[in-house]
């Protein structure tokens, strides 16, 4: 690394070393591929968003008289795909991961470029694939695609469907891959497990759900459409198949796939927390291990999703019990954040609301996780709104709320530009205030019976379903907000420092944006949340002093 | 692009067994997903199987022995030249390499003509699952397990899930072969222009790494598919 | 506007409940294992979110400069982080399972009903052959277990105010039981996605009295209808809606205005629309294969009686372009919908 | 990663060994295979299969000579597979069987065609008149 030091022009960085669409669309670039992520993931955010308002504006009445029905099952199916398997899996994995491993590990690249392009180009086919579906009828199967009415009884192009998300799922293998080998032979010399910080802890936990996860529901979508094409009956009752085998494979992913989504949110969080305390995030080895702990665990979990499928009742006892276990884990990591800030220098910087934020929604997801574990209590809300409530607060509170944080703490890396306080402040905020507006009422709902994916639904559901609405859009003005001030602040936003928070981590000690070598001389590896090392110490003065400049003294 | 012109080094590694390591890394964890993409199969076959243990046996004596022991010794040889290929690549021996991949695009191509005589075979007897599916249990089996006019419309059902999975496995399996002659084939250029050498031989390392794995499942397969329940007729 | 807005609008007060009714003798079980679990979450939650909001504000920073302290690790926490929800976790799910057994363990004595789930209805068989649809009426305070399998796709039998759920298979049965404690009408519904008509495939649970219930089972059927309103009834029945339906991609071709007209067959010829030919394609639907369909529809020789035939030939008829086909209409009011698809009672078997 | 450092080049003797075993082992795993060993015919199929898969991954594929991390992957996506397999099946293996008396009730699917059920009940039709 140290050869590219004579030819380093500090002016020219990633993005301004070449600005043809070829140089982006060819790139072998991590950082560019990560823009190339956070293009097409924004473009299905916006569409998946699209669809979850019809949901809303559906079910403000209990009529169903906005949507056919039909029309209502193909809008709620292509927003759980939309926004599982085309925003949520790739959206922090492949956007901050792609973006921050190898800075993190002090590294030029990842370990196989050319393959990381591809993952991008696989993923993007399989989004083609999924909008051409869209335009040409949707999908009305459910994201999960049930047999055997996704494989015999559904009349809409679940074909195409299928194919997409077969597809989009070789893109995130081939990137979990990509990082497990990046993190295992690509960080500089010093840097060990345990220094390693924590995003790069849940990143290599992802992906290894990815690796070992994400082929067996590509195999399990394909039977389903060999049933659909090719006639082949391995899951069709008719012939004595088993659709509950079906499910058990499904879950056999798409359980780990929560983890998929939350873990590196989990990587986020620690992040956050540690940089806006200052402080050395606490029980490090804790929240590292626990992350890994969750990634085993929720190999052996999935069939909580089946509880009511008529399962042996002994499996679910078993499944019951296993499911609970992953409680502890989970709350090492709560009590260590919190316990983290404790004797810190906390700033409530925009990230920090983000992360709080997050703290407060995925308790309640995790809490109503367990309750959903607990066998008496999901056969009466299994299928119900109580579900959607949770799931939402787990993928929306959690993932989302951890990809914005994080989004916002390494924009001015990613950019070199300064986003405005003030108003990523209110959007934090006004994201807050209406997802718990929108899906706080939900549990009561789903406890008071009204079963999920419900175009029409008796008129005491009513008055919960307004509020859920009227929560929707304070939540959609929320996310607008960011996409905003993000594009404004690419074009007119305050040139960025190297360390605009004052934190630890390779990634501040080079400038922002970082070079397309990253690093332009030889990283310095220390412990990645020392904050009381020397390497800091002129940053954070430098952060003073131009706090003291912009503040005139009032005192 | 992130190779030099002259150099097997990609920039972004620090030495040559940095990026043999990161190459090899990524192929097993390739194979381990590959495994878990095929053990999507293998749970169907054994849940199935274990439900439905003498259907299996029945339907799977349908399928021809002879040809499945043959392609097995076609691909255990094949696996025996490409380890011979990655040898030759890492000695440098140009020659020898070129020659071991030949052998093992030969063989994977006996393979599936034979795989294709077996399929033709399935669709005259109209053992492919769909509407022209149709199976008999053949009478002596009939006679001797006693089975009810009900026993056997059910057995005939079964025995279409256990089509469905034969051609699920073996197609999927079959595909693999397929892609491995495609990947075989693009190694020859490299080859030829002795490219390959101590330092520098991941692709064909891994290329035979994946072969070996193509042979391994179909280790599996031939005893599932093809033997077990054999004895139904002793 | 104004109106049709607030004519939208429920009185609030009225309609804000926040548990449903407890009707059957496992739903004070399950409502107290929810409020225990709840509050435990309650109270961790609150203990959680208190002391970051406290460590955030007490320990904010003061000066730019400021760096945190040195406490990050104590095993103490660990310890206590990890072994609280261990044992309160472990403790629940003891409780969760004892209630989990109860719903499953079917007491001896309970009486055996069945119900069919098909697109998109439910079908009841009652002990004694009586048979209903989308309607289940029960006895009170009795242990009532219920036999199911689906003729399609998974559906999923739920009564909310009962606190049981249980998913209905196709080419298997399943079980559920529940005992009913109080008179009422009561939500059932169909939980797992089962395709188009999903929101409207449930009905009403109806408990009586023990008195009220043998009047219920002694009451005449009806009499036959008309040829048009049987065949109606058998047009939803028999499931031939779910296939002609007026979409574009159904499976079937749509039945409206069809009698009298001219269709292309698959033969390349054509044929006029009598009753002859609807006969035939009922009871040997290969025979002339309307052009551009798969020949998915099954034969109903033997299925239906003469007399059926002769009822589904005459609605068919009957469905002009004003006509609606049953049950495939965009109903959007519940009630309308309802009177649809529910066929009256009748002695059965 | 030091232990990846030299290349393992095993000698042709190996290699022909392990050909010859594998050839020997499909011999008789086909042999075997018509003879019935009670509860141990499937057992003594698939042992064969696992002998032969050892000699693959061992010699034909190097994982006698890998590194750690090498052996960990194997050894950890076999655990994965039968964490697949083990827990699926324990689902299968403890389930009730739920087979209702037919005279009460018609059995679906598997010996009646699935209209039947529909067709017969509803409007007392066939069954009652």
């Amino acid at each position: 690394m140290s050869a590219h030091t004579d030819t380093y022009d500090p002016k020219v960085n990633y993005l301004n070393t070449d600005w043809s669409i070829k140089s982006w669309l060819l790139t072998l670039d991590h950082k560019r591929i990560a823009w190339l992520y956070l293009v097409s993931i924004s473009g299905f955010f916006v569409l998946g968003g699209i669809f979850a308002l019809l949901i809303r504006l559906e079910l403000l009445t209990p009529q169903g008289d906005l949507l056919s029905p039909d029309g209502y099952n193909r809008v709620f199916t292509q927003h759980g795909v939309l926004m599982i398997f085309l925003f949520l899996i790739p959206s922090i994995p492949a956007v901050l991961g792609n973006f921050l491993v190898p800075l993190m590990c002090g590294a030029i690249d990842v370990a196989f470029p050319r393959l990381n392009l591809a993952s991008w180009y696989i993923y993007t086919i399989g989004g083609i694939l999924i909008v051409i579906a869209l335009i040409t009828g949707g999908v009305d199967t459910g994201w999960t695609f049930y047999t055997p009415l996704s494989s015999t009884y559904a009349n809409s192009q679940v074909m195409f469907v299928a194919l997409g998300v077969f597809i989009a799922g070789f893109s995130s293998i081939l990137t979990g891959l990509n990082f497990l080998v990046t993190i295992h032979t690509m960080r500089a010399p010093g840097l060990t497990w345990g220094r390693l910080p924590l995003f790069l802890w849940g990143t290599y936990a992802t992906s290894l759900i990815n690796v070992l996860g994400t082929p067996v529901v590509a195999i399990t979508i394909g039977l389903v459409g060999a049933e659909r094409t090719l006639g082949l009956g391995i899951f069709d009752p008719a012939l004595g198949g088993d659709p509950v085998l079906f499910q058990h494979l499904f879950w056999f992913y798409s359980h780990p796939a929560v983890y998929i989504m939350i873990l590196p949110a989990f990587g986020v969080i620690s992040e956050l927390i540690s940089a806006f305390s200052r402080k050395r995030v606490f029980g490090y080895s804790f929240i590292a291990a626990s992350s890994v702990g969750i990634a085993v665990l929720g190999f052996i979990v999935w069939a909580h999703h089946l509880f009511t499928t008529g399962m042996s009742v002994y499996a679910a006892t078993v499944f019951s019990a296993l499911t609970m276990l992953i409680a502890v884990p989970t709350a090492v990591k709560m009590i260590n954040w919190t316990t983290t800030m404790y004797q810190g220098a906390v700033k409530w910087d925009t990230p920090m609301l983000y992360a709080v934020g997050f703290l407060g929604l995925f308790l309640i997801g995790g809490l109503t996780g367990v309750m959903l574990a607990t066998l008496g209590i999901d056969i009466h809300v299994h299928d119900t709104y109580f579900v959607v409530a949770h799931f939402h607060y787990v993928m929306v509170g959690g993932a989302i709320m951890g990809f914005l944080g994080g989004l916002h703490f390494w924009w001015p890396k990613m950019t070199g530009r300064l986003y405005p306080e003030s108003f990523s402040k209110v959007s934090a905020v006004l994201i807050f205030v209406g997802f718990n507006a929108t899906f706080f009422p939900q549990f009561i709902l789903g406890y008071m019976g009204m079963p999920r994916r419900y175009h029409a639904y008796p008129e005491e559901f009513q008055v919960l379903n307004i509020f859920s609405t009227a929560g929707a859009s304070i939540l959609g003005v929320g996310y607008l907000l960011p996409l905003v001030y993000f594009t404004w602040s690419i074009v007119a936003g305050k040139k960025a420092p190297e360390n605009p928070w004052g934190a630890m981590g390779l990634e501040w000690r080079i400038p922002s944006p970082p070079p397309t070598e990253n690093f332009v001389k030889e990283p310095v590896i220390t412990d990645a949340y020392d904050y009381e090392h020397e390497i800091l110490k002129e940053q954070i003065e430098e952060i003073a002093r131009d706090e003291a400049a912009a503040v005139p003294s009032t005192a | 692009m992130s190779t030099h012109a002259d150099s097997a080094l990609a920039h972004h590694f620090e030495s040559f067994e940095q990026q043999r390591t990161a190459a090899s890394l990524g192929m097993w964890l390739f194979l381990a997903q590959e495994l878990m993409f095929f053990g999507g199969l293998f749970t169907c076959y054994l849940i199935y199987r274990s439900l439905n243990s003498l259907d299996f046996a029945i339907a799977s004596s349908e399928l021809d022995i002879t040809l499945g022991g043959i392609n097995t010794a076609v691909l255990i040889t094949s696996s025996l030249t490409m380890a011979l290929g990655v040898k030759a690549a890492q000695l440098a021996k140009k020659n020898q390499l070129i020659g071991y991949l030949l052998a093992t695009i030969l063989l994977a191509c006996c393979f599936l003509v034979i795989k294709y005589f077996e399929y033709a075979a399935k669709f005259e007897h109209h053992t492919v699952p769909g509407q022209h599916f149709e199976f008999h249990v053949p009478p002596d089996l009939i006679e001797k397990f006693e089975l009810g006019p009900e026993r056997l419309v059910q057995m005939e059902k079964r025995a279409e899930i256990f089509f469905s999975v034969y051609f699920a496995m073996t197609g999927l399996h079959g595909l693999h072969v397929l892609i491995g002659i495609g990947i075989a084939i693009w190694l020859l250029f490299p080859a030829s222009r002795g490219k390959f050498n101590m330092d520098y031989h991941a692709p064909v390392e891994n290329f035979g790494l994946y072969w070996h794995f193509v042979d391994l499942v179909w280790i599996f397969l031939f005893p599932l598919l093809y033997l077990l329940g054999r004895n139904i007729h002793a | 506007m104004i109106e049709l807005i607030k004519g939208y609008l429920p009185n609030i007060l009225d309609n804000l409940p926040l548990l449903p009714e407890q009707a059957s003798t496992i739903a004070a079980e399950v409502d107290l294992l929810t409020l225990a679990w709840t509050a435990i979450s309650f109270v961790s939650g609150t203990i959680v979110v208190a002391v970051a909001l406290y460590f955030g504000i007490r320990y904010r920073r003061r000066y730019a400069t400021q760096v945190g302290g040195h406490e990050t690790h104590a095993p103490a926490v660990e310890i206590v982080s990890m072994l609280i929800p261990f044992v309160a976790c472990m403790a629940m799910f003891v409780w969760g399972t004892k209630v989990f057994v109860d719903m499953r363990r079917i007491p001896p004595d309970a009486v055996e009903y069945f119900a069919f789930g098909k697109q998109w209805m439910w079908k009841i068989q009652h002990p004694n052959g009586l048979r209903e649809i989308n309607d289940f009426t029960i006895p009170v305070d009795t242990p009532i277990k219920l036999t199911m399998t689906s003729e399609d796709v998974i559906h999923s039998f739920f009564i909310p105010a009962f606190r049981v759920k249980q998913d209905v298979l196709p080419g298997r049965y399943t079980t559920m039981w529940f005992e009913a404690t109080e008179l009422g009408e009561f939500h059932l519904f169909c939980a797992e996605y089962c395709g188009s008509e999903h929101s409207y495939m449930g009905g009403t649970v109806t408990v009586l009295s023990q008195e009220d219930y043998q009047d219920f089972l002694n009451q005449e059927s009806p009499e036959r209808g008309s040829p048009v309103s049987g065949g109606r009834e058998l047009f939803t029945s028999l499931a031939c809606v779910t296939c002609h339906q007026e979409a574009d991609n159904a499976r079937g071709p749509s039945l409206r205005g069809v009698y009298g007209r001219e269709v292309q067959l698959a033969s390349g010829t054509s044929v006029v629309v009598d009753d002859a030919y609807l006969r035939e394609s009922i009871v040997n639907p290969r025979a002339k294969m309307r052009s551009g369909y798969m020949p998915l529809m099954p034969t109903f020789e033997g299925q239906v009686t003469e007399e059926q035939l002769h009822d589904l030939v005459s609605y068919i008829k009957t469905l002009d372009n004003t006509n609606d086909v049953a049950a495939n209409d965009d109903d959007s009011s519940d009630d309308s919908h309802d009177s649809e698809t529910a066929t009256s009672v009748s002695a059965g078997g | 990663m030091s232990e990846h450092g030299d290349v393992h080049v095993s000698p042709n003797s190996t290699y022909f060994g392990v050909f010859f075993a594998l050839c020997v082992l499909t011999v008789v795993t086909a042999w075997v295979a018509f003879y019935d060993f009670g509860p141990f015919n499937d057992l003594v199929a698939l042992g064969i299969a696992f002998t032969k898969a050892s000699l693959v991954v061992l010699f034909f594929m190097h994982v006698k000579y890998s590194g750690r991390l090498v052996k960990l992957i194997v050894i950890a996506s076999l655990v994965w597979l039968g964490i697949m397999f083990g827990l699926t099946i324990i689902d299968y293996v403890s389930r009730e069987a739920v087979t209702p008396d037919p005279a009460v009730v018609p059995s679906p699917y598997e010996t009646f065609e699935p209209k039947s059920l529909s067709g017969d009940g509803d409007h007392g039709g066939d069954a009652a008149h």
